[in-house]
């Protein structure tokens, strides 16, 4: 009878805690994305350039913050897969695939949507536009990859080398504004010198972005338990075939 | 060092022996930039407008049609187990088989560059930058190019796998390519352009070498 | 060699090249890859009459005016040293005001490569308003003009 | 087994395998000196191209080591890579080339003796200069197992080289083998026809007595 090291345990642990963790997650998302929509749409002021249009910041912007911090989340899980070949990096690097190219997908089009009024065009072809549509691309190519495969394992690997490869478009998304005189504006709350943002507009954004984080925590636990799901039932469907 | 190079005459004997990849590259790659004027129209002005942009671009797709041919034969014959065996680290195996992959698709492409675009009627004070772009460029392309076919080896459907992986990662060796010979078209410097290009060659490498030969090891498992 | 040892000499290898590529970058951005000219840049480099450019700069103020059939509008960029008479037919974005940094997109028609003759007008085909990375409620930007903080006159 | 760790020339020591979450094997140890050569033998599926291929150190293994001359194959890779020839089930064998240039191919990369030499040693000398891609499958192998007669004295790893060989190609690779371990060189085999190597050990896998 063959045995499956560490193939059940660790999960499962996980799954237990994931368990506690989720519905705070998900309370805490329902509550800041509730307070913040308010908050951004019914009660922060106009801006004073560009008037009642910037309220698509409150969508736009932590949804683009959201869609590097899953890649680099992703990246960074794919590596550790690479070098310590813990399973549960590797669930979880599947399951923020998906989420951030839902993230990657909303910042396009809020942007396209912002980018319309306010720069006159829906889409230009600058270095911030484009690397972050090259992100798009990556995460669909890593959901593609590690379905790909007969052998999940074997798909992981290839799509956590592929996340990790693609782990320099992050600095090119980042520093693509500072490095490019682009038409996209550069940093207004991540930069050295203190947000160049009125706190009357700071607060509910940071407040939305606060929300999209709790968000994403929830989905990915979710995500994580399908995954670890599916997983099991290859390993007991292998299980079967070899048992036969 | 001899091994390397072993590696890389043999990959390009056999392109040239199978029906001369080379040639099918080349013709491939010239049809398709004489396609343009019939689907644009021969209006000079437009076409030497986006003349650097179509023999970018349709030097890219040329090096992606042939991608997927640059593995997975070794896998499938076994030859691959033997490279991986073989004195020569498996970083500088890949490195000798995207070396090859750019002499018979790159090289003959950029060699041929100034032709498409007298055809094109590219100003031709930007014949020059296209050419050294491309020539800068097409061995980023390889060398991206070589992980993604590495990493889809044993995937299903791996040629279109291969392409969806691989145009996201050659978006800034084209951007870069193309706006340099853009510059010069417009009498600017085309050189900060090349730089980057450069630039990006120079990462590529270590890049290909470590990706490629992982996903090559995880193919071989 | 060892497996170890070889796999540091890879990684000191693998960072030579990243720091190579980073210089080079660097060299490059020496010479800034711009996403748009500058109306001094036109001063200074030629441009052919052909060349499809994007120009950037701020709306000079008081000088825009509006043609005939209402559609055509007519200003200067100026960047502070230099300006070029920018010449636009159609609908302008939300964003483009006096004193705003716009970047158009279009020819230099009437002036000769190289020599930036009086009557050159740069012939827009599309404009886009760039905006930069502040964002405050009016009162504030009208209180920040009054203390004389703020560079710019708040929009009417 | 009989040999000790004293005069063994590979040693492999309580290896353990897992494929797609399955454990082929565990805690398989064996020691073989100079001259040796060890039959592979079980049903399909049973590990054994596993094993060869965990030895040549084209797989990792769960756990274990494999030691040639008392140096880590996977820490010093360097000594193994050069005595070791390995020859799996496929013929790495581009038809576009010919026979010689193959070869030359594989020798150039590996390094070895010459290689007229080893196209003689199996026969192969007539059709040096043909394309490969008008030899028989016999012919291929034959080939493929030139590469080995061209690295003598140090270990070789066949998964079923006698596959597609005629009576006479076998006879040919047994007296290749008898050479091989007069030289004091080491083979591993996975065959079903362990007989042809005269006096052999047996290492049988996946429950076989």
């Amino acid at each position: 009878m063959p045995s499956f090291p560490h193939s059940l345990a660790s999960p499962a642990r996980f799954r237990r805690l994931s368990r506690r963790v989720l519905p705070w997650a998900s309370a805490l998302a329902a509550g800041l994305l509730g307070v913040g929509l308010v908050w951004a749409l019914g009660f922060a002021p106009p801006d004073y350039q560009q008037g009642d249009t910037v309220r698509v910041m409150y969508i736009h912007v932590p949804a683009a913050w959201m869609a590097m911090l899953c890649y680099a989340v992703m990246a960074a899980l794919s590596a550790s897969f690479l070098v310590w070949k813990h399973q549960l990096a590797d669930l979880a690097a599947r399951a923020s695939a998906p989420i951030g190219a839902c993230f990657t997908a909303v910042a396009l089009i809020t942007g396209s949507l912002w980018g319309k009024p306010t720069w006159g065009a829906y889409w230009v072809w600058d270095a911030r536009l484009t690397s972050v549509l090259a992100l798009f691309f990556l995460y669909l190519g890593h959901m593609a990859l590690a379905g790909a495969f007969d052998d999940r394992e074997r798909g992981g690997r290839a799509a956590a080398i592929l996340a990790v490869v693609g782990a320099v478009n992050l600095p090119i998304v980042k520093f693509s504004v500072d490095w490019w005189n682009t038409l996209h504006q550069p940093a207004s709350v991540l930069r050295l010198d203190g947000p160049a943002i009125h706190g009357s507009m700071l607060w509910p954004l940071l407040t939305m972005a606060a929300g999209f984080a709790a968000f994403y925590v929830a989905v990915l636990l979710v995500r994580i338990d399908g995954e670890s799901a599916a997983r099991r039932v290859e390993v007991l469907t292998r299980r079967r075939a070899a048992g036969a | 060092m001899s091994a390397f190079w072993t590696l890389v005459r043999r990959d390009v004997t056999l392109a040239v022996r199978r029906g001369g990849e080379a040639a099918l590259t080349l013709g491939f790659f010239v049809v398709t930039v004489a396609l343009f004027p019939f689907g644009v129209g021969p209006d000079p002005a437009l076409l030497g407008r986006i003349a650097a942009g179509v023999v970018w671009v349709t030097a890219l797709l040329a090096a992606t049609v042939s991608l997927d041919r640059l593995f997975r034969p070794d896998l499938e014959d076994g030859s691959l187990d033997l490279l991986a065996l073989s004195p020569l680290p498996l970083e500088a195996a890949v490195l000798a088989k995207c070396l090859a992959h750019w002499l018979v698709t790159g090289l003959p492409v950029t060699l041929l560059s100034p032709l498409m675009a007298a055809m094109l009627r590219l100003d031709g004070a930007a014949h020059g930058p296209l050419a050294v772009s491309l020539a800068v460029g097409t061995p980023a392309l390889s060398l991206t190019g070589g992980i993604g076919a590495a990493l889809v080896l044993g995937a299903r459907r791996g040629g279109a796998l291969c392409g969806l992986l691989v145009l996201p990662l050659f978006i800034p060796v084209l951007v870069f390519g193309v706006s340099g010979v853009e510059a010069a078209q417009a009498g600017l410097p085309a050189l900060p352009h090349i730089l980057i290009e450069a630039a990006i060659l120079v990462a590529a490498v270590p890049l290909a070498a470590f990706a490629g030969a992982a996903a090559l090891r995880l193919a071989l498992e | 060699m060892t497996r170890k040892r070889r796999r540091m000499a890879f990684l000191a290898a693998g960072l030579a090249c990243f720091a190579l590529a980073a210089a080079l970058v660097l060299a490059a951005l020496e010479d800034k890859v711009t996403f748009f000219y500058s109306p001094s840049d036109l001063a200074v480099e030629p441009v052919g009459p052909d060349a499809r450019i994007r120009l950037g700069g701020l709306v000079v103020e008081g000088s825009v005016a509006r043609t005939g059939d209402g559609l055509t509008t007519t200003f200067e960029l100026t960047d502070g040293a230099a300006s070029v008479p920018v010449s636009y037919t159609g609908v302008l974005p939300d964003l483009f005001r006096e004193g705003q940094g716009i970047v158009a997109a279009g020819r230099l028609v009437g002036g000769a490569a190289g020599a930036r003759v009086p009557d050159a007008v740069f012939m827009a085909d599309e404009v886009l308003a760039k905006h930069d990375e502040t964002y405050m409620p009016p009162e504030v930007a009208e209180a920040l003009v009054e203390a004389g903080y703020w560079r710019e006159d708040p929009p009417r | 087994m009989a040999v000790d760790s004293a005069t063994a020339v590979l040693e492999v020591r309580d290896l353990t395998c897992e494929r797609g979450g399955r454990r082929l094997f565990a805690d398989l140890s064996f020691a073989l000196g100079p001259g040796d050569v060890l039959v592979l033998r079980g049903p399909n599926g049973s590990g054994k191209t596993s094993l060869l291929r965990l030895v040549a150190g084209l797989l990792a293994p769960a756990a274990g080591r494999v030691r040639w001359r008392g140096r880590d194959t996977r820490d010093e890779p360097g000594p193994w890579r050069r005595a070791m020839a390995f020859a799996g089930h496929e013929n790495p064998v581009k038809p576009a080339l010919t026979a010689r240039e193959n070869l030359a191919f594989w020798i150039g990369l590996e390094g070895g003796a010459s290689v007229d030499g080893a196209l003689e040693a199996l026969g192969l000398d007539g059709l040096a200069d043909l394309p490969a891609a008008v030899l028989s499958a016999g012919q291929r192998r034959r080939l493929t197992l030139a590469r080995l007669a061209a690295r003598p004295g140090g270990c070789w790893l066949m998964d079923e080289p006698e596959a597609a060989l005629d009576a006479a190609s076998a006879a040919r690779l047994a007296d290749l083998v008898a050479a091989h371990r007069d030289r004091g060189g080491v083979t591993l085999v996975a065959t079903h026809d362990g007989g042809a190597f005269g006096r052999v050990r047996t290492l049988a896998l996946g429950g076989e007595p």
